[in-house]
């Protein structure tokens, strides 16, 4: 085993063990907290990808914004408490099994599929903001342009709903 | 002469137009004109034709007018046969025709202007009719007379329209004659099938050429005796005969004793080839009659109203002429014919003059004694009553021995239940006549103040037809007698084709003398019997019982129609109506409705209003779809 | 292209048209000079040439065609019902805006050629949507139709990128002339990625069983929202739905593997969104359902691939959205959204009656309206696939059953006694009505009129 | 390493996002499991990419730049989200899904 | 042109007539229906002559490759005939008449006359088909509007079910269409060899739909509901050619273009006929309403046509032809005095009448005449097409045409019973104040007496008429494969 499959592994039990901590964990403040581990486990499998834009990416982002506007948002409304009514338990399982079903369909139907393998070294530098920010800026314009429009649409909808 | 046959139904037609469109604005003494001119010129035309047709070595003439039904290969003219059988015909439904309508000018003067003319438009609508059934050149003309001949007896029967009960026998007569007629149109069907023709030229020699006992020829024999049955009222259908006398009398006389109910007659001496051919069926055709003729006969033993009497009495008088045609004995039948025609319309027309005379009455028991009153009616009823009853010298008596003769012939068993038939006719016959004409009168006092004889127009067509009565058996003497057979002669082309088929039982004279003897004896026995028994006929009002009671009800066959026939299928319709359309089919069809309303409250309950249950759909929805897609 | 920066940069121009107009009844007049300019633009495409910009959008013959039907179908859109953007909320500028955003979105689904560019579009279109939804924010039904449409719709936005994922790693290419999947043996990724994909799409046409959304989220949003959502947007959906499907998914032995899927998928859209809307009480709620419906013969046009069906998926398009609209149009101006509130309409409002008889004739698929047209074509397209005459059976029988909920309106319009009465019917309006009606009737007689641009 | 190993994890991640969304009535959980799903596809994609770039294709940054545009709709898809939780609860004072069930049948 | 005239003259005065009011629309009506007749008359007249130049062609739907086809064969120009006599008829009826919206009414009348002369013009599949749902969908209003109180229930009920039927034809045309290489002209249609499974199948989507129509048991209940139920003049439309459509359709479209399917089901359609013929006249035996007895007994009828259509032979096709017309004229003259009863005495249950024929002579004796030829009697009109039909299916088989000539006596039984119940007996309190018929009705009925007897009589033009192209045509296609 060499040390990529002890990093992907760790990596990979500490990622699963945070996500399940989140939709399992009572306190949703709790769940925030699990979901940053998860998030940062995820950022760790980018840096062996050789993804090292997107890592940061990643970590601002999605760490650093996104999960502290969750956390905010959960704060403002003090929901820091466990005030999930208890919802029916057979309906908790039926989505677990639910889940879990739909995960073996999944795993089956991948299992014996023939790819190539992730060798390491190859080209390290496809990830470099360099690299990408070339290509982003040329043949990907387009999407970015109309990104702009995703986000104009978005802001004007968080004001049209936020606004008193 | 002959291509004016066409002129023959033609002016009853438009006797009929006039009357039927002018019946507002025209005066009765004009209707009566035309409607009984209408017949007497066509008369005289069947008279010219007649002698045309009597002259050596005339063979069949077909008059077309125009292409009727021309379909592919099958082709129906409208056109007319002009033969020894369809002259004979026309020479008595006009010559009888013309004196009933002469009759009806006085006898319906009571109606009103409208009804008048109604009812003149209707009588001649009938002759037009039945010229066209029988100078038919082929099954589809004669059917259109045969059908046509149903509608005006239904016309007829419920003329009177205000009288429901008169409408009831109406509609009876005219479904029972439909039950016929489908008979005859499968019959017709089975001709086109085999071939291809419907004309009686063609059609006739090629069945010929099938020789006996072929099945085709069997089934078309009993298809078209179904519509002979119908029509000349035999067991089963006889029914609605007895009911159609709720028409006017001299209707009855014409359409059901004289002309219409020997349609069937003039059908199979038509086919008679077929019927040759089909000895099996020719059994068949002489059971019924015989059955017919001594059921009707028993039950005009008992009867007591003057028209039901001869009613039962032309029922049972048309089973013997469908035994002489299942003997083979077709000039017999054809013989009988004209002379029932003659005597039977004597007769009606003779109690039209009586119940003219009581004022509406008809029951037998409410008269009596009326020779005194109305000698000419007396005297040529007294005729009408000899000729039927079979007296030498009759008309009746040579016809009806011919069928006697040749039954004889055929079997000595059924000979002799038709020679009881023969007698019980003698006997009805005269029990009618002396309880009407002789004793005392029994009606109310108001009617015998005025009881009259009728005036000329009623007694002349009396006398004219007792003459008939009288000499109308001599055309057809039997050979005993010496005489040359002048109406077997005559017909003989006719029936020539069946000649070679038919198995002759030449009886001997002295047998057949014998025979004259016994059956004049008897009748002579009967008409005694019937004197001393009812010559001085009182009503004691006795309920009657045991088979007499049976006999009065008729043997109760009209209430076992209705239970066999006329519930049964009130039943299955209702069942039809009630079970099968609405709780089963409609159900059905509503049910699809209700079943998509339905599902449709089901399906909306799953939409619960709860995403996460939504949510939970949509990932068992992408299991399900994934196992099928995947794994399928 | 030139349309997509049209209606972009009118969803930025409305922005700050609200805050320099404080007349508000006039916004709607710069939206619709903003549709007119979008019209323009878009024949301009047509003009200046078809061809694929960066791999990304890709100008067809087929792209500059829906978008006419999706920018007159808005144009529309905002001459009917424009005035009822005021009785939603403050900030009419702000939804004229996000529907201009919606439309530059739904020019990008029939221009995709990238599967980035198909996410970014189902974004784009999305988005907005959850804001309109609960534009009416006092409204709890808004809210929750907001937060059910929220909800669910960033669900399937992951599993669609999960299907994304997987067909990304199974080709190596996010273009979708690309692929290649015709060829050799298809890959298991390939396969989970299409199913997951369908899935997806059919989220967002709202075909069974992921269709849970739409009757609720209809009825919650604001009527005049609806009628957009029920739509052009629906058919955009379908647009991008067809052309993924068809350019990328079709050839050598793939489409045989969704084939069935898409199938059952549009046996139990027909039946589920039929029988569902035979129950309705609420006109709204029934169009909803009716959309389900519709969504099942349209689904028709994905199963078959072939010309007929691209053919008739524009009919449909036009023929459902320009009828629908019409319908909404009149339902704004009742009082009561119920059947009832139909009753006797054709006495108060006589032409009104008729027109909107008229649209539902053509929702229903009677000949002579444009929708027995759109219907006539994506039927044959299934039965000249072959195989599938066992859902077209189905499909015929679900459109008879659609005749009872539709014909419930007419015999409540015509039929029944009441005193409903539209309320602001102005010569305008009406003349606007007969001109839609004309518009279904004229496609109705002539389908070539639009299917010969082609 | 195979591929594979990538396509478990995040397939199980994936999966996992989705029984927190089938399992939990918090919105703002839910919201959060979706993102988790996000955050599993793009594992996945990173991982697609250096599969590809290993197996020498040259474009493979596509695929990176897509979880990039992933990340990008992620941030608006939770303004927007996050706004309409916060008028749900300021209309109803709770975050639990199944408060709102008003529209339904 | 003469063709095209005959759709456009009703379709143009049709949408006319909606704006006006009253008496203009029932003036503009009348005129329309009788230049519709006039120009079919003068169709009649060119078809004797040169009947190629009365077919119409023009592009219609590129894409498709479907055409405005319309032409003329002996069949249809019966059934235009029918059509084009009927409506004039159906006027003059009811021109005393004041309906409720008028413009409407006869607006929605003429809209159906042309979408019922469309389908029987066309000879393009998709034409046919847009025409089948056209006259359907006036019709539907109609009903509806002018209808009894149960009318709405009823009428959608035939709306959908018919639709249903139609939509599943639709079907059966696409199918068709894509196995022609992407024609929907008749000739196409025809011409194509379909493998018998095929055939099999399609058969059953074109026949549900026309015996829907038609309508054969067990298929006919929406029938004698909406008969009930609409206006009678709308009545007299459905019952008169309407239901010929379902007949038409089937000579048409199903046994040309199928004849291995119609040869393989062909004993399942007659038999269903057959029970639909016997079936139907029991039930008309019981029925106490004038029209629901009538509509029975146009099932029977039209179970009789069906049946004989498929027995398939040169004298059952001919007899359906002729029966066609002649049956359209018939029971438009019943419903007329229907009509007429119900005008003037409020109802239409037979047990609360009788006596008619003391007070209105004129009215029973045309009703006797109706209902005479109405039961086949000879010398009537209706007796040539029950006669033929009969001995077509005869030669086909005995037994199914032994078995449905019941009818010729149940049909006896029942209409009897209506002319007793009707017409005969003593007149009651109610009956008494019957007025005898007037103008208008006089008129229509005088004119379907005279088809009656002459038609009856000389029945010749129609039979030469169905003779002639049509069913050579028919038969030929048949035998010829």
């Amino acid at each position: 085993m060499g040390i990529d499959m002890i990093i992907f592994t760790v990596l990979s039990a500490i990622a699963i063990a945070a996500a399940l901590g989140v939709i399992l964990s009572k306190n949703p403040v709790n769940s925030v907290l699990c979901m940053i581990t998860c998030f940062v486990a995820i950022a760790g499998h980018y840096i062996m990808l050789n993804a090292q834009f997107l890592f940061v990416v990643h970590l601002i982002v999605y760490t650093g914004a996104i999960m502290v506007l969750f956390l905010f948002v959960l704060m403002m409304m003090n929901l820091n408490a466990d005030i999930e009514p208890q919802k029916r338990n057979w309906l908790k399982y039926a989505g677990a099994i639910s889940g879990g079903a739909l995960l073996l369909v999944l795993v089956a139907a991948l299992r014996d599929a023939s790819l190539p393998a992730i060798q390491g070294g190859g080209n390290t530098e496809i990830g470099l903001v360099e690299n990408l920010g070339k290509t982003l800026f040329t043949s990907y314009v387009v999407p970015f342009e109309l990104s702009s429009v995703l986000f104009l649409s978005a802001m004007v909808g968080a004001v049209v709903i936020g606004k008193k | 002469m002959i291509h004016l046959v066409w002129l023959v139904p033609f002016l009853p037609l438009l006797g009929f137009l006039i009357n039927g469109l002018g019946r507002r604005y025209l005066s009765k003494p004009l209707t009566g004109f035309v409607g009984s001119g209408s017949v007497v010129a066509a008369f005289v035309i069947s008279l010219l034709i007649f002698f045309e047709v009597r002259t050596p070595g005339f063979t069949p003439q077909v008059v077309t007018l125009f292409d009727f039904i021309s379909v592919g290969s099958l082709h129906i003219p409208f056109a007319f046969q002009v033969d020894q059988l369809s002259a004979l015909f026309l020479l008595i439904i006009t010559g009888v025709g013309s004196l009933i309508h002469i009759y009806s000018t006085s006898y319906m003067h009571d109606e009103s202007n409208e009804g008048f003319a109604r009812y003149f438009a209707y009588l001649n609508l009938f002759v037009f009719s039945m010229l066209i059934l029988v100078l038919g050149s082929n099954y589809v003309m004669m059917f259109i007379g045969w059908e046509g001949v149903g509608l005006c007896s239904y016309l007829l029967i419920g003329f009177w329209f205000r009288n429901i009960e008169y409408n009831k026998a109406a509609n009876k007569a005219f479904i029972m004659n439909r039950i016929g007629d489908f008979g005859f149109l499968l019959g017709i069907f089975l001709l086109i099938q085999q071939f291809g023709s419907v004309t009686f030229s063609e059609v006739l020699p090629q069945a010929a050429a099938m020789g006996t006992n072929s099945g085709v020829l069997f089934a078309i024999a009993m298809l078209l005796f179904i519509g002979a049955m119908g029509k000349s009222a035999q067991i089963p259908l006889y029914t609605w005969l007895p009911d159609a006398m709720a028409g006017p009398t001299p209707a009855s006389a014409l359409i059901h004793a004289a002309t219409m109910v020997t349609a069937g007659i003039y059908m199979v001496a038509r086919s008679n080839v077929i019927y040759t051919l089909a000895p099996h069926i020719q059994t068949i055709v002489t059971l019924v009659g015989l059955a017919t003729a001594l059921l009707a006969a028993s039950i005009a033993l008992k009867q007591n109203d003057i028209k039901k009497v001869l009613a039962y009495s032309t029922v049972s008088q048309l089973g013997y002429m469908f035994i002489a045609l299942g003997v083979g004995a077709y000039t017999a039948a054809v013989f009988h014919v004209m002379t029932h025609a003659f005597f039977k319309a004597l007769l009606f027309l003779g109690s039209g003059s009586v119940i003219h005379a009581m004022g509406g009455e008809q029951d037998i028991r409410k008269m009596g004694g009326l020779k005194k009153w109305m000698p000419i009616t007396n005297i040529t009823f007294l005729i009408g009553c000899l000729a039927i009853a079979g007296i030498p010298g009759l008309s009746g008596f040579f016809s009806k021995d011919e069928i006697l003769a040749h039954a004889f012939g055929y079997s000595p068993v059924i000979y002799g239940l038709a020679l009881i038939g023969a007698l019980m006719t003698a006997f009805y016959m005269f029990r009618l006549y002396y309880i009407t004409f002789t004793g005392k009168f029994r009606g109310t006092h108001e009617q015998e103040h005025h009881l009259h004889e009728s005036p000329a127009a009623i007694t002349f067509p009396l006398i004219i037809l007792a003459i008939l009565s009288v000499i109308g058996g001599y055309v057809g003497m039997p050979v005993v007698f010496g005489m040359p057979n002048l109406l077997a002669e005559y017909l003989s082309p006719i029936f020539a084709p069946s000649v070679p088929f038919l198995h002759e039982h030449h009886l001997s004279h002295s047998l057949e003398w014998g025979l004259m003897g016994l059956s004049t004896g008897l009748v002579i026995v009967m008409i005694l019997w019937a004197r001393s028994k009812f010559a001085n006929y009182t009503d004691n009002g006795e309920p009657t019982t045991g088979l007499a009671k049976v006999l009065e009800n008729k043997w109760y066959v009209d209430e076992i129609y209705d239970a066999i026939i006329v519930k049964p299928l009130m039943v299955l319709s209702r069942f039809f109506q009630d079970v099968v359309e609405r709780s089963g089919i409609d159900a059905l069809v509503n049910g699809v409705g209700s079943a998509v309303k339905w599902g449709g409250g089901r399906a909306r309950l799953l939409q619960n209003g709860q995403v996460g249950f939504y949510i939970f759909a949509m990932v068992i929805g992408m299991i399900v779809l994934f196992v099928i897609s995947l794994f399928l | 292209m030139n349309a997509l920066i049209t209606t972009a940069v009118f969803g930025i121009i409305l922005m700050f048209v609200g805050l320099v107009v404080k007349q508000r009844q006039y916004i709607k007049y710069v939206a619709i000079a903003g549709t007119v300019l979008a019209f323009i633009a878009n024949l301009l495409d047509a003009q200046s040439g078809y061809g694929v910009l960066h791999g990304m959008v890709e100008v067809s013959s087929f792209s500059v065609l829906f978008n006419a039907v999706a920018i007159a179908s808005t144009a529309l859109y905002f001459l009917l019902c424009g005035s009822s953007f005021e009785k939603v909320g403050e900030d009419v500028a702000d939804y004229f805006a996000l529907i201009f955003f919606i439309l530059a979105g739904i020019m990008l689904t029939g221009a995709y050629s990238n599967l980035l560019m198909l996410f970014l579009a189902i974004e784009i279109i999305s988005i907005p949507q959850y804001i309109l939804a609960g534009a009416d924010k006092k409204n709890l039904k808004s809210n929750e139709a907001s937060l059910k449409y929220f909800l669910m719709g960033s669900f399937t936005t992951g599993i669609l990128l999960m299907g994304i994922a997987l067909v990304y790693g199974a080709t190596g290419t996010f273009d979708i002339r690309e692929m290649g999947l015709g060829t050799g043996e298809l890959s298991p990724l390939a396969l989970c990625g299409i199913t997951l994909l369908g899935f997806s799409l059919a989220f967002k046409v709202s075909a069974a069983p992921f269709h849970f959304w739409t009757p609720d989220v209809y009825d919650g949003s604001p009527t005049v929202f609806t009628a957009f959502m029920a739509t052009i947007v629906k058919a955009a959906s379908f647009i991008a739905f067809m052309r993924l499907f068809h350019v990328s998914f079709s050839g050598g032995n793939v489409s045989g593997h969704w084939q069935l899927i898409i199938a059952i998928i549009t046996a139990a859209t027909l039946i589920i969104g039929n029988l569902t809307a035979v129950f309705q009480q609420s006109v709204k709620r029934m169009l909803a359902y009716s959309s389900i419906a519709q969504a099942g013969f349209m689904l028709f046009a994905i199963v078959s691939h072939n010309e007929m069906a691209n053919q008739g998926l524009i009919l449909y398009s036009a023929a459902y959205s320009v009828a629908t609209i019409g319908v909404f149009a009149i339902l704004l101006k009742l009082n009561d959204y119920t059947f009832d509130g139909f009753n006797g309409l054709a006495r108060r409002q006589p032409l009104v009656a008729v027109v909107c008889a008229i649209f539902l004739f053509s929702l229903a698929g009677i000949p002579l309206t444009a929708g027995f047209f759109a219907k006539y074509f994506v039927l044959s397209a299934a039965i000249q696939q072959g195989d599938l005459l066992w859902l077209v059976i189905i499909g015929v029988l679900c459109a008879a059953v659609s005749a009872y909920y539709y014909f419930r309106v007419i015999i409540a319009m015509y039929f029944k006694p009441g005193e409903a009465d539209a309320q602001g019917v102005t010569p305008g309006f009406k003349a606007l009505l007969v001109v839609a009606a004309a518009i279904v009737i004229v496609l109705g007689i002539f389908p070539n009129l639009l299917l010969q641009y082609l | 390493m195979p591929v594979q190993y990538y396509i478990f994890l995040s397939i199980a991640l994936f999966c996992i996002g989705i029984m927190g969304v089938l399992m939990r009535r918090n919105a703002i959980i839910i919201f959060m499991c979706i993102e988790l799903m996000l955050n599993a596809v793009n594992l996945l994609l990173v991982a697609f990419s250096k599969m590809w770039v290993d197996a020498g294709r040259i474009d493979a940054a596509s695929a990176q730049l897509f979880v990039f545009f992933v990340m990008v709709v992620a941030a608006a898809e939770v303004s927007v989200g996050l706004a309409i939780i916060v008028m749900m609860y300021r209309n109803t004072h709770s975050v639990d899904i199944n408060i709102l069930s008003r529209l339904k049948n | 042109m003469l063709t095209v005239l005959l759709i456009l003259i009703p379709l143009v005065t049709g949408l006319i007539t909606f704006g006006l009011s009253g008496r203009g629309a029932k003036v503009l009506s009348l005129i329309s229906s009788l230049a519709t007749l006039a120009v079919a008359l003068a169709a009649w007249s060119q078809f004797r002559t040169a009947p190629e130049a009365l077919s119409f062609t023009a592009e219609w739907i590129p894409q498709l490759n479907s055409q405005l086809n319309f032409g003329l064969d002996g069949l249809s120009l019966m059934l235009v005939l029918l059509t084009t006599i009927s409506f004039p008829l159906i006027f003059i009826t009811v021109f005393s008449r004041n309906y409720e919206k008028a413009g409407a009414f006869y607006g929605l009348m003429l809209l159906s006359q042309a979408g019922m002369l469309g389908v029987f013009l066309a000879y393009d599949a998709l034409l046919f088909y847009v025409f089948w749902e056209l006259a359907l969908i006036p019709v539907y209003f109609l009903c509806s509007m002018w209808g009894g109180e149960k009318a709405i229930p009823v009428t959608f009920k035939f709306f959908v079910y018919t639709f249903a039927g139609s939509l599943l034809m639709l079907v059966g045309i696409i199918y068709i269409y894509f196995q022609t290489e992407g024609s929907f002209s008749w000739q196409a249609f025809t011409s194509l060899s379909l493998s018998n499974s095929e055939q099999s199948w399609l058969f059953w989507l074109f026949f549900v739909a026309f015996a829907i129509k038609m309508p054969v048991f067990p298929f006919h209940t929406w029938q004698p509901d909406t008969y009930e139920q609409s206006p009678t003049a709308v009545t007299m439309v459905l019952s008169g050619i309407m239901v010929k459509m379902g007949l038409f359709g089937v000579m048409r479209w199903l046994m040309p273009v199928l004849p291995q399917g119609a040869y393989m089901w062909q004993e399942a359609a007659i038999l269903l006929s057959v029970i639909g013929i016997i079936y139907a006249s029991c039930i008309a035996i019981m029925q106490s309403d004038l029209k629901k007895l009538i509509a029975y007994s146009s099932i029977a009828h039209i179970g009789l046509m069906s049946a004989a259509i498929f027995a398939n032979n040169e004298q059952s096709l001919a007899g359906v032809q002729v029966q066609m017309f002649n049956h359209g004229i018939n029971i438009i003259g019943l419903w007329i005095i229907i009509e007429v009863i119900e005008q003037r005495l409020g109802t239409k249950n037979m047990q609360q009448l009788g006596g008619i024929a003391a007070v209105a002579p004129k009215l029973s004796i045309l009703l006797v005449i109706i209902s005479l030829a109405n039961i086949a009697l000879p010398l009537t009109n209706g007796f040539i097409g029950e006669f033929l039909m009969f001995s077509g299916l005869f030669q086909h088989n005995v037994w199914f045409a032994a078995v449905s000539a019941i009818a010729i006596i149940l049909a006896a039984v029942y209409m009897l019973r209506m002319l007793q119940k009707v017409l005969f007996g003593e007149a009651n309190a109610l009956t008494s104040a019957t007025t005898d018929l007037k103008g208008g009705e006089m008129l229509a009925l005088v004119c379907i007496t005279a088809m009656i007897f002459v038609l009856g009589f000389y029945p010749k033009p129609l039979l030469e008429l169905v003779s002639g192209s049509g069913i050579q045509n028919t038969v030929a296609a048949l035998t010829g494969r």
